[in-house]
Parts: structure tokens; sequence; C-alpha cells
């Protein structure tokens, strides 16, 4: 049972290694195999929930409501296993793309931690344990997004830390309210408490700023500032490990606490569930549209896609959840190839802006083919990953009647799929606008582009391989709509 | 048949692994596939003929109602044949066209794969799958079109085709969702069995508009007409392929597949057939004054288009009929004239109709073959574009409802057509040479393989019709439910048919012989359509596009404008305004608590709090608003200190007085406070934050007041000393029942340290 | 009886510690208001932590209570002496 | 007689409130940062001495622990403070 | 002899340093308390005798104590400490130089 | 600051707040204190220090270098939870030494006093870290 | 008592609140000082007060006690803010160095 403590103390051990390590060289190989061995034991808690259904760990051994309690069932371990995936990639890609200036082997100290708050948060059954991963994640973060130290660094430094300072206030805010209500931080027990009581509309307040803390995490639409105006200042590297996990982790925050405790007020809830996510797919993706540059381009691409999974969890079916799931695994991985080949694009010519860039189909059809296939699984091409989640989303909206978000979704998709060939045009279809500078010419080896080869594989697996993957999230999405399994499994009581 | 797919996907990836040295013979190699292929289906036909239905189902997701099923019927199988022997010829003539290129291992990658996906489409019996191949076939287009991708113009047709019909794309996949919810299945055999209740469900209008969406977009309908020109951007062997004979033909074989299940409703033969007559119409019109040969060609697959939308719409059985023979018609010709136009270009360096001429003597055999298609185009006897256009005419005298308005168009669509081709036929081959004729090698042969067998079809079939009505039957029966003799003939006999025929050949001639004589009527008529249909498709799509980007960014810079208070501002307003809301809606509740200002001395210590946190809002010197912070502090602390908590109380004394510390010492390095925002501001500042401090107010209180469960602290005050073996009951929470939330609070402090160090760490200094 | 001693010293305590505040109000000028601060405080602390030992009666609070004392004695002076030697280097006042 | 007591008690109390109000007059007041600090420095003793007195109201000695470590770190924020001042000076 | 000198002078010192402090108590209480202000306040420079460091922490801490009399500033050079009076009168400086003598004889 | 007074007292000072801040640690489970307050205690005992000398000259001084305090108490904490995994219990288990004389009874010693060793090790680390990073000028 | 505190709790927040809202990033800070400190207040306050009751085992009736974890969870916050806070300040501290601005409203390359 020990085995899920392995995500939160194997990379506690790297962080405090990585302290340690001066060479910058040993750091980058130490953090590869690293970040392989956590796959491994990933894949050994994922293997093990797949045969039980659910892992359930007592901190300390002392009984359920009292302890600080580890679970891992469905939605967690997939969630592990795609964080582990992206993060071996990652920890690939930064062998070449990290920099002197970028921290060195510091770096890879707030890499780790920020594994270990992503996996914590994935993995606790406690509320304010919640929150203090969260807070893991979100200082190392500030860490990452600032480690370059150039002036615009520092300056979406300060607007991402503003807006995620006053998430993470409401969010302890939230808590204090919750726990002087219920007495209880365990989730199980909160449910158990919460199902029974009528008045239960009366922790909507509480609720509401879990919504909202979770929401600018998650960057949904009036809170979403941040993002835009961060993501793209960071090293490519650690932009794309935010836009694999960051946002995510709000996400599945957001799915965990309306699927397993705040489900009194329903309609209430999925009503502005639904709005909420209307507006962000449709402004993200209008603002993507809008724009010229790779990274923000890509940024607000999160944003619109956040929306998608908002609707799959406010449109509440087995269905739309499993759809919801799906559609953040396939997000996750696309995502941050995205912004891999992005930076391997913006090593070959320098820059990120689409204008001043081209020609790459010639000089790098390997790289055009790696940067098409996450392209168009997110556009929703089939038969790519991006096409199920939609595909499993779309179906859901219509089949509870949810015509108009639905519509917004399908519109949606094409904004997206707009953006996408704007860059694929952009950058690799035109000629380089400006042949006579050369620059110094980068040839992407095959350690940069082994990482998007991974993830590019994902994509179409999980596409080709739906079948599967589908099983996994349906069951997900019924273990999370049924939160007596999770409720009696953790408290051992069964009625 | 699933193999046959994975062949196709097998080779179109193994063209990358042919050695240099046989590269030359790619083309040949899958042209001798799709022959096999056409030959293997070929085999089912007497299986076919008589109407037995060949299906294979693979599990995919079955949850989902998602699988691998395909059907081999016959309506799948004509089109099967026609897209793997047209297939077959394109491959012969891409082996000519594209020597000379680089990038055709790529080129034949995508073309055999799109033949992969294009037999899978009509092949999938499963919508959904059916709706992947269709994807499939729109991105591979779109990788076509954009195969010199170095132009802008292919660039940007590129991407309009794709957007186009990724939008029709996106609208069908709706469309069809919103079918298969009425039937919890997407099976088309299950959809036709259900037929009658889909059609009387009140979903049945959007999904029809929805998959109508994209059956228009894909066959190039008005008014999404316009990617088609655009698209012969293309290598030709993609124009003929693609854009004339199978993938625009996509959406005609939907409305085919669909027909039974959605078809016979009023919606389904008032909508089309508009839509379809318009296209027509459209299409024929503006054909005649292009100049680009590509372009005329496109222009007329466009009409042909309208046409077989138009006949399916009608929706007798005799203008299934005619459909299907016009589906032929149309691939024949179209295809070997856009590998004549190819020929054509390659031999001359220009595809200006006005510069060529004379071709006649440069390619004889070019010259009968080209003749033929354009006959039959014109539905010249004894083609099979006559044959053609007698049934269409015979369907449209006989179309219920609009039918006069409809013949008038047909017919006048018609002599445009006429015209065109032999305007065609006059310019191109005709008069005198006008440009120099290059010559390209031992491969000039190969080039006409495809015209010559296609233009022997067309006359074939219209001097034996009858071996092609063979095939059309079984395709018949399932379009339109009962089985049905065809009896095709060149002659009808003197009805108004024949006399409608008649008149539209005779006025075409007529109107040529006008233009022939006087020239400038052909270019007074071109600048006529360039001023009255100034507004050209494509560019109002590309405004479109423009104006929208344009929206969206006034919009983003509306939203995110960068102004960093107002992000925070709205968030707090968002917060503010929800939190009231639920506030509002709980506002039943009351407390029972009373306001009690004992003992004295907590309230003076409150009283002297808030005074320094106003203060500290206010002041103007820095230092004086960071001790007024640590007395706020230091206050608080004695709150916690009076209600129990010591360790908390000396947690948050030494806290405070640390960073006070650290404040003031780095203070002095920073600049000094300065008002920067106006009064008005202030005061509007000052309301928001009066209204999210009440509104938190209001829930404390609440908090405070309910309580649902005893706490679980119990467990941990009764056993702390018995089992964790501490007194400090706070401290064993900390260090052991809540260990990991201790350990998580020393990493955050970590990083921040260490992020803290990395920061301000100046470069060059190595510690 | 006892208990009302120790009352008594804890008032007087509390009043030292006022007049050092009122001291704090009244003088004039910077260094004449951190005399008070400094002597009355202190001396205020003491007596407090006096009537506190004696409440209690105990070793362990007597000998917190020393400890306090020193620790106060020990470091009000260093404070006081650290803002004047501050204050004086600031508006050069020394001679 | 546990009355007087308890009178004693409270009235040091509110003693020492009107002293942390009088400290914090000067605070706001003060003119110069020097008497800021001053006047923080008598808040944190005023507290010190509020919660000793309050040690004696709920009898518990746990609270003098407290103190201890308010003694030892109170002038350390005094001592940074002027630091501060002084260096400013310096830059000047 | 000189082993038992030491405590004697230690609680001498105690004596001495208690008294002192009553004393400037109820000195700065009175000034306080009585509405009209009789300070004065000056500087004086204090000669040392000692350069031990304890001696001069002792001395300092001690002036700071005593009634009107705060040390500001240690000067190296000259060896001298800074004080501030609030009664600046002659006697001051022998009261100070008296406190100094008791506190060599302490650490001698 | 650069004063003399305050560098003498601080010799005094810092053996008091050393002294403290173990005795907080050592008490921690039974009084009040711990962890964090100890460790906070002995940095701000060398806090003061740097503010009577100067930072660059306490960081010189230091025998065991803010960083490596981090590592040390992270070490620490990591370790205290190997005696639960090798017993076989839940992770972090407190796994306690029962002696049979008195005084081991009275001072439990166990890994949950490790781990806040550890704690105060780190917070220790983190606090001058802090404090030297702003402080120190290039 | 507790609607006073309670009513503290709000102002802190609104005196946060507003802090936030300038221009000024150094009032910025203070401000998520304040809402911080609001914020634990806030925790403390919501799980209930029972003054003079310090839970140290063996105490009185377990009613009657203080309830400790609270007390625990904003021990953890109170420290966890500290760290954040003080990265703030080495935040801004290096932003002020690299731009010499202390203006937000400056703050607009990012978004452009």
């Amino acid at each position: 049972m020990n085995i899920i403590a392995f995500p939160i103390f194997f990379p506690f051990l790297l962080v405090i290694v990585m302290i340690m390590v001066r060479s910058v060289k040993l750091a980058k190989c130490l953090a590869i195999a690293g970040s392989a061995i956590n796959i491994i034991g990933i894949l050994l808690i994922f293997q093990q929930v797949s045969k039980n259904d659910i892992l359930v760990l007592n901190m300390g051994g002392w009984p359920a409501p009292y302890a600080i309690t580890l679970v891992a069932d469905y939605l967690s371990s997939l969630m592990l296993l795609v964080t582990a995936i992206i993060v071996f990639s990652i920890s690939v890609y930064a062998y070449n793309f990290i920099q002197e200036d970028d921290g060195n082997s510091k770096f890879y100290v707030f890499f780790f931690s920020l594994l270990m708050g992503v996996n914590g948060a994935f993995i606790t059954g406690d509320v304010f344990n919640l929150y203090v991963w969260f807070e893991v994640m979100l200082l190392s973060s500030f860490v990452l997004i600032t480690l370059g130290k150039r002036k615009e660094q520092l300056e979406g430094g300060i607007k991402y830390m503003a807006l995620n300072l006053i998430a993470s206030l409401l969010f302890l805010a939230g808590l204090g309210l919750l726990y002087g209500k219920t007495g209880t931080l365990n989730m199980a027990h909160l449910a158990q408490i919460l199902k029974d009581d009528q008045q239960a509309i009366l922790i909507n307040t509480s609720a509401m700023l879990f919504f909202i803390a979770f929401g600018i995490k998650a960057a949904v639409f009036p809170v979403f500032f941040w993002l835009p105006s961060s993501y793209h200042t960071a090293n490519i590297t650690i932009t794309s490990l935010f836009a694999g996990l960051l946002t995510k982790v709000g996400v599945y925050a957001l799915i965990r606490f309306f699927t397993l405790f705040f489900i009194q007020d329903s309609d209430f809830w999925h009503t502005l569930l639904l709005i909420i996510a209307g507006f962000t797919m449709i402004i993200g993706g209008m603002a993507a549209s809008a724009h010229y540059e790779t990274r923000r381009i890509l940024s607000y691409h999160i944003i619109s896609q956040i929306g998608y999974m908002i609707m799959g969890l406010g449109i509440f079916t087995p269905l739309a959840i499993a759809g919801a799931i799906y559609f953040t695994v396939h997000n996750m991985i696309a995502k941050t190839n995205t912004f891999l080949i992005a930076g391997v694009i913006n090593k070959m010519k320098g820059t990120y802006y689409l204008k001043n860039i081209g020609g790459l189909f010639k000089e790098s059809p390997m790289l055009a083919i790696l940067f098409i296939i996450p392209a168009f699984a997110l556009a929703g091409i089939p038969p790519l990953s991006g096409f199920f989640a939609k595909f499993m989303l779309i179906k859901a909206g219509f089949e509870d009647e949810h015509y108009f978000v639905t519509s917004v979704a399908i519109f949606t998709g094409i904004l997206t799929l707009y953006s996408v060939i704007k860059i694929w045009n952009e950058a690799f279809l035109k000629k380089h606008p400006d042949e006579t500078k050369v620059h110094d010419k980068f040839k992407p080896g095959f350690i940069d582009i082994l990482p998007s080869i991974i993830l590019g594989l994902g994509s179409i697996g999980l596409g080709v391989f739906a079948k599967y993957f589908f099983e996994i999230t349906s069951a997900a999405a019924e273990q999370l709509l049924n939160p007596d399994f999770y409720i009696n499994n953790i408290l051992n009581t069964v009625k | 048949m699933l193999y046959i797919l994975l062949i196709y996907l097998g080779l179109s990836f193994a063209i990358f692994l042919i050695p240099e040295k046989f590269k030359k013979y790619t083309a040949f190699i899958i042209a001798i596939l799709q022959l096999s292929v056409f030959a293997y289906f070929f085999r089912f036909f007497p299986k076919i003929s008589n109407g037995e239905k060949i299906s294979l189902v693979k599990d995919w997701i079955p949850d989902l109602n998602l699988n691998f099923s395909f059907l081999l019927d016959g309506l799948s199988f004509l089109f099967v044949l026609l897209v793997t022997f047209i297939g077959f010829l394109v491959f012969l003539y891409a082996k000519a066209y594209m020597k000379g290129y680089s990038g055709t291992s790529r080129f034949y990658f995508y073309l055999t794969l799109f033949s992969g996906a294009m037999l899978g489409l009509v092949l999938s019996e499963n919508m959904i799958q059916l709706f992947v191949f269709w994807e499939l076939t729109s991105v591979l287009s779109f990788l076509l079109i954009s195969f010199f991708n170095e132009k802008i113009a292919s660039r940007k047709a590129a991407f309009q085709s794709l957007f186009v019909t990724g939008f029709g794309g996106l609208s069908l996949l709706a469309g069809l969702i919103l079918l298969g919810s009425i039937t919890d299945s997407y099976s088309i055999t299950d959809w036709i069995q259900n037929s009658a209740i889909i059609k009387t469900d009140s979903k049945y209008l959007p999904a029809l508009i929805l998959i109508l969406l994209g059956v228009f977009t894909k066959s190039a309908q008005f008014p999404f007409h316009f990617w088609l020109p655009g698209a012969m951007q293309a290598p030709t062997p993609v124009s003929s392929y693609l854009h004339s004979a199978t993938m625009v033909k996509a959406g005609i074989f939907l409305l085919f597949r669909l027909n039974p299940v959605l078809g016979g409703t009023t919606e389904w033969t008032y909508i089309i057939p508009v839509i379809g007559v318009i296209t027509m119409l459209t299409g024929s019109y503006l054909s005649i004054t292009q100049k680009d040969l590509k372009a005329v060609l496109a222009y007329t697959t466009i009409s042909a288009l309208g046409v077989l939308v138009l006949l399916i719409g009608i929706d007798t059985k005799i203008s299934i009929k005619a459909a299907f023979i016009f589906l032929f018609v149309h691939a024949f010709y179209k295809a070997a004239l856009f590998m004549l136009a190819g020929f054509i270009d390659k031999k001359t360096g220009t595809r200006d109709i006005d510069s060529l001429g004379g071709l006649i003597f440069v390619m004889p055999i070019g010259f009968i073959v080209g003749s033929v298609a354009l006959f039959s185009m014109a539905g010249i006897p004894p083609m099979l574009g006559f044959i053609g256009k007698e049934l269409i005419y015979e369907a449209k005298v006989q179309s219920p409802g609009m039918g006069f308005l409809v013949l008038i168009l047909g017919v006048a669509s018609n002599i445009f057509m006429v015209i065109i081709s032999l305007v065609l036929m006059s310019k191109a081959f005709f008069g005198q040479t006008k440009s120099n004729i290059k010559q390209l090698g031992l491969n000039e042969g190969l080039f006409l393989v495809g015209p010559i067998v296609l233009a022997m079809l067309s006359v074939g079939f219209g001097v034996f019709p009858d071996l092609l009505s063979n095939y059309i039957e079984p395709a018949l029966q399932i379009v339109t439910g009962d089985s049905m003799q065809i009896k095709l003939k060149i002659g009808h006999g003197f009805n108004e048919v024949f006399f409608l025929s008649l008149f539209t050949v005779l006025s075409g001639i007529i109107v040529f012989y006008l233009l022939n004589k006087y020239p400038n009527l052909l270019y007074n008529w071109r600048s006529f359509n360039s001023k009255v249909f100034s507004i050209d498709f494509a560019d109002l799509f590309s405004y479109g596009i423009a104006s929208f980007n344009r929206f969206s960014e006034n919009n983003t810079k509306l939203i995110q404008h960068g102004y960093h208070r107002y992000y925070i501002l709205t968030i707090i307003l968002f917060t503010t305004v929800l939190l009231w809301f639920q506030v509002y809606i709980t506002r039943g509740w009351q407390s029972d608590m009373e306001l009690t200002l004992r003992p004295l001395y907590i309230t003076g210590l409150i009283a002297i709090i808030i005074i320094s946190a106003l203060y500290c809002a206010f002041a103007k010197s820095r230092l004086a608003t960071i001790i007024a912070m640590g007395v706020t502090g230091y206050g608080i602390s004695f709150i916690y200190l009076y209600y129990s908590a010591v360790d908390l109380a000396i947690t948050q004394i030494i806290v405070e007085t640390l960073t006070v510390v650290l404040f003031v010492l780095v203070l002095q390095k920073l600049p000094k406070f300065a008002i920067l925002s106006r009064l008005r501001s202030r005061m509007r500042d000052a309301v928001i934050a009066l209204a999210f401090g009440s509104v938190m107010t209001i829930l404390a209180l609440k908090a405070i007041d309910l309580e649902f469960n005893r706490p679980i602290s119990d467990y941990y005050i009764e056993n702390s000393y018995l089992k964790a073996y501490g007194k400090n009951v706070v401290n064993v929470i900390l260090v052991d029942f809540r260990a990991l939330d201790t350990l998580g609070e020393v990493t955050v402090l970590t990083i921040a340290s260490l992020g803290v160090f990395v920061l301000l760490k100046s470069k060059k200094e190595k510690r | 009886m006892n208990e009302i001693s120790v009352g008594i010293i804890l008032l007087l305590g509390a009043l030292f510690i006022l007049i050092a505040s009122i001291g704090l109000i009244r003088f004039k000028d910077i260094l004449s208001r951190m005399h008070a601060t400094t002597k009355a405080t202190s001396f205020g602390i003491l007596l407090l932590l006096i009537a506190v030992s004696l409440y209690f009666g105990t070793y362990i609070v007597t000998l917190k209570s020393i400890l306090i004392i020193i620790f106060v004695y020990l470091t009000a002076p260093l404070a006081a002496h650290s803002v004047a030697k501050s204050f004086i280097d600031n508006n050069n006042k020394t001679d | 007689m546990d009355n007087y007591f308890d009178i004693l008690v409270y009235s040091s109390m509110m003693v020492l409130i009107i002293s942390l109000i009088l400290a914090f007059i000067r605070l706001i007041k003060g003119p110069s940062i020097s008497d800021r600090v001053v006047s923080l420095d008598l808040i944190a003793s005023i507290i010190m001495g509020m919660i000793l007195v309050y040690t004696i109201l709920i009898k518990d000695a746990i609270y003098v622990d407290i103190v201890i470590v308010i003694s030892l770190i109170s002038f350390i924020g005094t001592v940074a403070i002027s630091t501060y001042l002084k260096q400013k000076m310096v830059e000047k | 002899m000189k082993y038992l000198k030491k405590p004697y002078y230690i609680v001498l010192f105690m004596f001495y340093y208690i008294t002192k402090l009553i004393q400037s108590n109820i000195v700065i209480a009175f000034d306080i308390l009585t509405p009209k202000m009789h300070i004065k306040p000056g500087f004086i420079w204090l000669p040392l005798e000692t350069k031990s460091k304890l001696g001069l922490l002792l001395l300092s801490n001690l002036i700071s104590m005593t009634p009107g009399t705060l040390s500001i500033d240690y000067d190296d050079n000259k060896n001298s400490l800074l004080v501030h009076v609030l009664y600046n009168q002659e006697n001051v400086i022998n009261d100070l130089r008296a406190i100094q003598k008791r506190i060599l004889k302490l650490i001698a | 600051m650069n004063s003399t007074i305050l560098q003498i007292s601080s010799r005094y000072l810092n053996i008091i707040l050393l002294i403290a801040s173990v005795f907080a640690l050592i008490r921690g489970h039974n009084q009040p204190g711990g962890g964090f307050i100890g460790g906070l205690l002995a940095s701000l005992s060398v806090i003061f220090n740097s503010l009577a000398y100067s930072p660059e000259e306490i960081l010189k001084k230091l025998r065991i270098k803010p960083i490596q305090h981090i590592a040390l108490g992270l070490i620490l904490v990591l370790l205290s939870i190997i005696p639960s995994l090798l017993a076989h219990k839940p992770v972090m288990h407190g796994i306690w030494i029962k002696g049979s004389s008195a005084f081991l009874q009275s001072v439990k010693i166990g890994t949950p006093l490790l781990f806040d060793i550890g704690v105060f090790f780190t917070v220790i680390g983190v606090t001058l870290l802090f404090f030297f990073s702003l402080l120190i000028k290039k | 008592m507790e609607i006073l505190l309670a009513i503290l709790t709000g102002l802190l927040f609104a005196v946060g609140v507003y802090l936030i809202l300038r221009r000024s990033i150094i009032k910025f800070i203070i401000g998520i000082i304040f809402l911080s400190n609001a914020t634990n207040l806030l925790v403390f306050l919501s799980a209930g007060l029972v003054s003079g009751k310090p839970v140290f085992v063996p105490g009185g009736e377990i009613a009657m006690q203080a309830d400790p974890l609270p007390q625990a969870l904003v021990l953890t916050a109170i420290v966890i803010g500290f760290g954040i806070v003080v990265f703030t300040i080495a935040l801004k501290y290096k932003f002020f160095k690299t731009t010499g601005t202390d203006d937000l409203d400056q703050l607009q390359q990012t978004d452009k």
C-alpha cells in the first residue's frame, strides 16, 4: 500500500538530490533517470489501481477521517500517469533547452518540486493537504517563471503571482469556512456529511470560494488573465511544463470537488459551469485567432480548451465526465507537445513571431510532421486524440440537450482549427521572409525531438487505442459519479 | 475490407522507404494497387447485383456506438469502382505529371492515403466512422492543395478549403451526433430502419441543416463554392482526382446514403434543390468568363455538383437515376479534361485560354480525346453526357413542385455548358499557336493514357448505355428503396425532352457563334461580370476572416488590456458578486449571536487593530505603513493567544517580526510611495473593498454559527498523549497526525528560499 | 491578602507602562521620549513579572520570570541605543 | 476578597489597553520614523504586559513562554529598522 | 579572597543597580505626570577608562537605565561614550564616573 | 549598523537565543514550541548578529551554509520516514524507542522528533537564505 | 465577541483588497500580507472560539477545549504565507532593480 506515497516522496528525494548536486551535467542526467523511474513507479500504481479499483493509504497509520488520506482512484492514477509521461519528456527536452541563465541545476529543484506538488494534488484525499500541494506547485511555478530574470519574465511573474495568490487565499478561506461548518477535512468524510444534510445549500458560499479559487488556477473566463500575460515569458521548457500541468490541476480539483461533495445545488452549479465554459471557450478561441505569436496563440488555446473540460463537468452525465477526463488527458499531451515544438522553432529561427519565420517545412519535414500531429489533435481532427474527446463531449451535450453550449463548443473547434492552421501556414509552409538573414543554423538533434515523438505517439495512441482509454475514463467517470464507493472505501463504513 | 484500407495505410508509409533507385516506379506500384483493388471489388459484382450486402463489423468503442463497420452494397460498390478506377488512371497520369518536382514521395503519400480514406468513406456503415474518413479527406486535400507551399496563393487556397470543409465537417459531426442521439446508434442500417421516427423527431430539422452544411461545404455548393476554384492551386492530378471525380462527390455520396433516412420530407425537397439550382447556375454562368483553363473546369464542376444535388433533392426515382448517370458522366469527362488541361499546361507553360491556340497540330490525340470529353460535357450525342442530360431534363420535367422554374434554369445552365465547351475547344485547339511548345520527353504518351481511357468510356457507355445501367441498378435500389429496371438508350423519341436538348445545343451554338463573331462581346461580358459580381466569395471569405481577426483582436485587447489592477479588480468583483448572490439566496438564515463588547480589553485591541489597518491603507510613509502592519500582526497574535492558540501566537509574532525586518531591510532599496491613482478610482476601490469585506464578514458569521458535525479534532485530543506521546496537541498534529502537511510546508519554504536565492544571485557569482 | 498584594503590584506595573506611554506622548523630542519608554516600560514589565511569579509561586514560572527580566534588561537599552544612534547619525546632532 | 483581586487585574488590563492606545497615537502621529520605531517597541512591551496580565486572568502559566519569545525578538525588529534608517543615511 | 570578593561585588552591584532603577523610574514618572516639564536635554561625552567589552556593555546598559541618561554611541577612537542627558547639570558627569568605577571593580 | 555596543551584546544574545531555540525544539512535543518556532528563533540569532556586524561577514563565518542547512533538514525529514517503511507500517507512522529506564520513559524519542529536527534545520536554512539573499550586495 | 471579530476579519479583507488594488507594488505586497492575515483569522474564527483553554494534555473536558486542528492549519498557512511574501518581496526588489518602476500600470509589456 505504501506505493501510493511514491509520487510524493520520490520527487521529494529528487528535490533533495538536486539541491546538493552542483554539476549541471550530472543534474540533467539524474533528472532524466529520475523521471524515468517516476514513470515506472506510477505505472505500478496504475496497475494496482486497475486491479483493485481504488487504493487508499492513511498516512501515519491513523484511522481514516483523522489522518491525511492518500487516494488513488482511476482519475488520480490516470492524471499521475500522464503527468509522469509529460515530465519525462520535458526532462529530456530540458537537456538542451535549459541554458546558462536559467538557473542551471537549480532548475531541477523547482522542476521536481513542481512535480511533487502536482502529484500530491492529484493523489491527496484531504482538503487542506490539497491546499498545501497547491502552494508547493504555485511557488515552484513562481520561481520557474522568473528563472531567467529577464524584464518581461519578472513582469509576467508579478502578474502570475498576484492573481494566483488571490486564488490561494480564496481557497484557504473557503477551506476554513468549510471546516467551520463540517468539522472535517477529509474529502470522503465531507462527502458523507454533506450528503445527508438538508441545510447543505448553506455550504454554497464556501463552494463558491473553492470554485473561484480553482477557476483562477484553471484559467476560466472572467479570471484567466494571468495565463496569457505570463506564460509566454518564461523559457519554453517551463512554459510547456506549465501548459501541460498547471491549469489541469485546477480542472482536476474542480472535477473532484464538484463530483464528490458539492453536489447539492446542482442546478445552480451546472448552469454556472456551463455559462462559464461557454465564455471560456469562445473568448480563448477568439483571442487565439487574433494573435501572431506562437506561444500566445497556444496560451489562449489552453484557455479555450479549459472551457471544454468545464463544459464536460457542467453537463454532468457519465459520458460528459468521461469526455472531460479524456479531453484533459489529451490536452495535456498535445498542448505540451505543441509548446515543445514551438520551442524548437524558436531555437531554429530565433523568434516566436509567425511573421518572421517560415520555410520550416523544407528545412525540417520531421518537425512538420511532429507539429501537425498535436496540432490536428487539438483541432479535433480524427483519428487523433482530440476528436474522441470532442466527440464524447458533443455527444453528451446533445444527449443532455445543452444545445447552446454545445454549439459554442463546435464553433470554438473551428476557431481552434483556424489558429492552428495559421501557425502551420505561416511557420511551415511559407517561405522564410528574410532569407538573407542567416541565423546560425540550429538543426534539431534527436534528443530535441524525442520528447515530441513520445508525446506525438501519445496523441496517436490515444486516438488509435481510444477503446481502452474510453474504458478507463468511463470507469473514472463512473467512480466519480458514485461517491459512495469512494466514501465507503476510505471510511470503511459500509452502510 | 479493413485489410484493404490497412494496405493503403501501410503502403502510403512504405513510400518513404522505397529506395532511391526505385523511386520512379512508385506511381506504378500504387496504380497497380488501385487496379487490383478495383479488380478485387469487381469480383463482388454478381453478389451485389443480386441485392446482397457484404458487411464487416469490428469493435472499436462499442460503448460509444462506435465500431469499425463496413458495408459493401450497391451504392458503395459504385463509388468504390469510381474511386479505384479513376485512382488508377490518376496515378498513371501523376507518374508523368510529377516528374521533375521535388517531394514526390510526399505527394504520393498524401495521394495514396487519400485513396484509402476515400475508400473508407464510401465503405463506412457507421456514420461516425464515415465522418473520420471525411475529415481525413479534408485534411489530405488541404495538404495536397498546399503542396506547392511556397506560393502564397496555394497556401491561401489550402487554408480556405480546409477552413470551409473543416467548418462543414464539424457541423456534419454535430448533425450526425444529433441524429445518433435520436436512435442511440450511428449505424446507417439502424437509421434506415428507424427513419420514420427520425423524420418526426424535433431534432430532425437542426440535424438535417447541420448535415447539409457539411455536404454543401464538401461538395462546393453555393455559397461555399468558392474554395473549389481556389483549390486549383493543387497539382493537376489532385484536381482531377479530388476536386472533380472523388472528394467533392463525398457530399453527394452522403446525400445518397442519407436519402432513405432523411429524404422525402418537405424540408429535404425544398432546401436541397434550391441550393442545387443556384449552384448549378452560378457555376456554369461564372465558368464562361474565366480565363484560367483549370478555373473554367472548376466552375463547371461546381455547376455539375449543383446538378447532382438538385437531382437528389428532387427525390424522385427518375431523378435519382439521372443523378447516378450524371455522376459517371461527370466523373469521366471532367477527370479527362483536367488531365488534359494539365498536359496542356505542361506543354505550353500557360493555362490562360486566351494565350492558347492551335493545339490541334501539337497534340492531335489530345484534340480527339478533348473533343470527346467536351462533347460529353455539352451533352451532344452519342456521348454519355447526352444520355445524362436527357435524363436530367426528364427528371426536371417530372419533378414535383417547382418543376417549371427548375427546368428553365436547368436549360439555361446547360446552354452555358455548351457554350463553354465550344469556347474551350475553339480557343485551345483551333486558331494560331501562340505559345512555345515544350518537349516533355518520352512520357507524353503517359499523359494521355487516362484521358483516352476515360474518353473511350464516355463514348462506349454512350453507345451502349445498358452496360452502365447494370451497375447502377443495385445502387438505385439502395437509395430509393425498391428495385427498378433502368432502360437507357440514346434516343427517347421526339418528346419534349428531345426538343429541350435540341434547343439547348442550338442556342449554345448560336451564342458561341455570336461570341466568336464579336470578340468584344466576351470581353464586355467579362467586365460586366466582374462589375456585377464584384463580390468574389473568396475575397468575401478573406475579408470575413480578417474582420473577425480584427474583432477578436479588439476584443482581446479589451479583455487582456494589460492593466494589472483591473485584472485583480475583475476577479474581486466577480467573487464579490457571486458571493453576495449566494448570501442573498440563503438570506433566510439568522444568527443567534449577540453583539457583546466583553471583555473590553479585547474590544480595545480590536479597535486598535482596525485603526492600524486603516492607517496602513492610507498612510503615505512607507515605514509607517510597515510598522502599522507589524502592529496589526501583533494584535492578531494576541487574539490568537486569547482564543487558546499558544503555538500559533508565537509563530505569528515571530513571522510578523521577520516579515517586518526583511521588508524594512529591503525597503531602503525600493522607491517611495507615490499617490498614483486619482481620488475617484480610490473611492471606487474602497467601495469594492468594503463590499468584499462585508461579504466575508457575513460568511465568517455564518461559518461560526453553523455546525453540521462535531469536529474531528476530538480524536486528536484524546489520542495525542496515548498514542503519539505528546502533550502539545497542536505540535503533535503538525509532526505526527498530519505530518504530510508539514512536509509540504517545508518544501514550500525550501522552494521559496531557493527561489529568492536564484532570483537575487548575480550572474557571475557562484556560491 | 497575598492576592491583593499581587494585584496591586500588577496594577503598579501596568501603571508604569502607562506612564511610559504618556511620556511618549508628552515629551517633545525623540530622545526624551526614549528615556521614558526604556526605563518605565522595563520597570513595568519587571513588576508584572514579579506579580506573576508571586501569583503562581512555582519554580518554573519564577525561573522563566527571571529569565525574562534578564532579557528585557539586556535588550531594552540595546534597542534604545540603536534607535538613538540611527537618529543621531541621521540628524548630526552630536554637538 | 476575590472580587477585589479581579477588579485589580481587570483594571490593570484596562490600563495597559489605554497605554496601548496612547502608544498607538504616537505611532500614527509620530513625526519622524524614529518615533514610530520607539512606539512599536513600546507596543511590543505592552503586548508582553497584556499577556502577563492575561496569564493571571486565566490562571495558566503556559503563556509566560510567549513573553520570553517576544522579549527575545521584539528588539530585533527595532534594531533592524534602525539599521535601515542608518543605511538610508549612508546612501544619501 | 579574590574569589569571594567577586560575588560580593556582584551582589553589591545588583543592589546599586536596583536602587538606581527605582530611583530613575520615580524620577521619570514624576516628570511625566507633573504638568510642568523640567527637562533640559543635552549631550555629554563620557571618556572610558577601560577597553573591556563586557565593561562597556554593562556601562552602557546601566547608563540607559539610570535616571536621565541614555547611552547613544561609542566612539572607538576617543574611547568614550556619547550620553544623552535629560537634566544637563554639572554633577551628571560625576555620577556617571562613579558608576564606571563600580563596574571596573566588578570586572577587574 | 556597525555599533560596537551591539556587536558586543550580540555575542551574549546569540547564546541565549540559540539555547532558547533548542529548548523550544525539544520541548515542542509537550509544551509550546516545536521545529518552526525553534528554527525561527535560531535564525533570528544569526540575523541579529549580521545586523550588528554585516551580513557578508557573518555569512563567511557560518560553518554550515544556509543551503546546506536546508539540505540537512530535508534529509532528516526524509530519514524520519524510513523506519516506518522498514517496519512495514504506513508511511510516516511514528516509531518510538521504548525503553524501560525512567529517562527514556520521560523523554520520548521517535521519528516525529526526528521529523521536527529536520523541520528545525530547514527553517533555519530557509530564513537565513532569505535574509542573506536579500541583503548581500554584489 | 464573534461578531466583532468577524467584522475585524471583514475589515482586514477590505483593507487588503483596497491595498492590492493600488498601483504601487509595495502596497500590493502589504495588501497580500493583510489578506493572508485576514484569511488566517477567518479560518481560525470559523472553527469556533474557545478562550483561555489551550490544548495541552492532560486537559479538562474535551468538549470545553479549543479545537487544535485549525490552529495547526493556520500555523501551516502562516508559515507558507511567510515564504510566499518573502518571495514576493524579492521579486519586487528584483523587478525594481531591473526596471526602476513601482507602477503596476506600467506592466503592460507582456499583454501586448
